[in-house]
């Protein structure tokens, strides 16, 4: 890698002063939070204004800290070498004069932007030491300890129209009049009607038959009444298998039930 | 340093400092805190008793009071406030239909006994509907009929007439009004065979097969 | 019952008694209560905003305070007796460097989405550390962000503003030097040479800023 190369020899040219800095923070790689964090530190060692900072100066630290780590075989993760090698393309920016045919940022802008970074980061520190610094409930200032609970009181009131009324009481007074409802159970077909019907035709199933077949006369073509006559049939069959009297085959999913009886 | 000098090196906050201290820990205290247990959190030299003094006049009269309990102190809400600690939601419901058939036949029949409330709906009336309609204050009891066993009767009240808007019980319409205004045709009446009023009856019903299917 | 008989109907209790209901809400509650839940509270036609304000000036320089917490107001003790209070401090779970940087940076860039936490940062901001802010009732989901992706913000809660004791997120420390000086604005890199491959960095919207403190 030709930025590797050019960071070996970059760190050479680094003050003696820089690479003893970096040597201290050797020792505590694993307190930084990312390179970002570590920066930050080294840009402490500069002791101005953080809008004042050198940023080429910076990245010249940052670089001989990563040599050094590596010379002590020290595992570094993978972002502080993509780090590494941004600010080794940076400080190169920053070195050579502009080559107008390179599009992109110049090395000024993104040194900038850096330089908001660790700005916008030590301000947040600052900050989150400020908002920590302040009096926190339980420490500092206290709720009430005995709260008063509210209790929820559910009021429920009943209500009915003079309507309600008046169908309730002709509902009572006429309830021989509506035998028309009754008609509703003449297009059910009970399990028992079914049970009934199938034990004393059953002797005459000899083989598999469709389930189908077995629907009383009268009920097949009704929807309703088919429906009903279905599932009571179904049921029945069940029931009359689980006695032993009826065995019961479905091919496939979807496919017809067949029945036959079961010679005992 | 002589005896004497000490007291004077832990000069005890003014009285208007301790009445705030004793007001903040009673009030994030979780339970009554005794003078003892005050004074050993207070400054050397602070008299917790003499700052409860004037701390349970500045709350005389306020929404909060300084109550003592056995041999200990605690703020609690005036007691005259109690209301503000309840959060009422009224919900209403729709009566159920045992409680509407039942209210119906006291209102054609009265005055009625239970019993003839039972033979009229064909099913027995449980004391849960009755109890909600008298508690409503739609019905109420009325004589006692001159009968064996003297049964209670119960009629409808003024209450009942006003929420219907009737002036009196003569005034509800009759079989044959109901039958004429499209009330008793034998298909069933917009809504009544959905409302599935069927779910909140109450009354267990002997013939309840035949009810199920009766609209 | 004419619409202007019935105000009449209820008249309001005088200022000293809504006052008084007023101060023995607050003191029965831990947490805030907003201005409407005690309107729902109080009496037809009180006024708790006014009743606040008495109130509020009652409580100065006692031991315990009327503050307000968003748009609601709960009792607190006094900060400068905290010391008294030993016995109620609660050990509260020491939370880690990067808990606390990325609660300040919700606080002042909120809402703000969880790349933009990593951008501040410089490091990705773990599961755990968001988790341990949400469990604990100081940040909470915002509004998506309208840009691709329309990821998730952040935000800062009530309980937030009340453990610190803060009116609302405008009065955090430095927040008025952090935006004049520029620090909170969303400023993108250059030529996104460093997060072009940083899928979920979505674009700085314009509007980001407005949406500043929406709530």
């Amino acid at each position: 890698m030709s930025e590797q190369d050019q960071t070996e020899n970059q760190w050479t040219e680094g003050t003696v002063e820089a690479r003893l800095a970096a040597e201290a923070l050797i020792v505590d790689v694993d307190g930084f939070e990312g390179p970002l964090d570590l920066l930050l530190t080294l840009s402490r060692t500069q002791k101005v204004d953080l809008r004042k900072i050198s940023i080429l100066h910076l990245a010249e630290q940052y670089l001989v800290f990563i040599e050094q780590a590596k010379a002590l075989r020290l595992e570094l993760a993978a972002d502080y070498l993509v780090m590494a090698a941004w600010l080794a393309f940076l400080k190169s920016r920053l070195l050579l004069p502009p080559d107008p045919t390179e599009d992109g940022p110049s090395g000024e802008e993104l040194a900038a932007h850096l330089a908001f970074q660790l700005e916008r980061l030590s301000a947040m520190r600052e900050a989150s030491a400020k908002l920590m610094a302040r009096d926190q409930m339980g420490r500092d200032f206290f709720a009430r300890g005995l709260p008063e609970d509210v209790t929820r009181v559910r009021k429920v009131t009943y209500t009915a129209t003079l309507l309600d009324l008046m169908q309730g009481y002709a509902r009572i007074k006429t309830k021989d009049e509506f035998r028309p409802f009754v008609m509703d159970r003449e297009k059910v077909f009970t399990m028992e009607q079914a049970l009934d019907r199938m034990r004393s035709l059953i002797g005459y199933a000899g083989d598999w038959s469709d389930l189908n077949s077995w629907l009383p006369e009268g009920w097949e073509t009704d929807p309703v009444k088919r429906r009903s006559a279905t599932a009571a049939t179904f049921a029945a069959s069940l029931e009359m298998v689980k006695q032993g009297q009826l065995e019961l085959r479905q091919g496939d999913a979807f496919a017809p039930i067949q029945i036959r009886k079961k010679d005992s | 340093m002589s005896e004497t000098k000490e007291e004077s090196l832990f000069e005890a906050p003014p009285m208007g400092e301790q009445e705030r201290m004793v007001e903040a820990i009673l009030f994030a205290s979780v339970e009554p805190v005794t003078i003892k247990e005050l004074s050993d959190r207070m400054p050397h030299g602070a008299d917790p008793a003499e700052a409860l003094v004037y701390l349970k006049k500045r709350y005389e009269g306020r929404g909060v009071h300084l109550v003592r309990v056995g041999d200990a102190w605690a703020m609690r809400t005036a007691g005259d406030l109690g209301f503000l600690m309840q959060k009422e939601t009224v919900e209403t419901r729709k009566l159920s239909r045992a409680a509407i058939e039942t209210l119906a036949i006291v209102a054609y029949h009265q005055p009625v006994t239970r019993a003839e409330i039972e033979e009229i709906r064909g099913v027995s009336v449980s004391r849960g509907t009755v109890d909600q309609l008298i508690e409503m204050e739609w019905i109420r009891f009325g004589r006692r009929r001159m009968t064996p066993g003297r049964p209670v009767t119960f009629v409808v009240t003024q209450n009942f007439l006003d929420h219907f808007g009737l002036e009196n019980a003569r005034d509800l319409p009759g079989l044959k009004e109901l039958r004429s205004a499209g009330l008793l045709d034998n298909r069933p009446l917009p809504g009544a065979a959905l409302n599935g009023d069927d779910e909140d009856d109450e009354d267990e019903s002997p013939e309840g097969q035949n009810e199920l299917f009766e609209d």
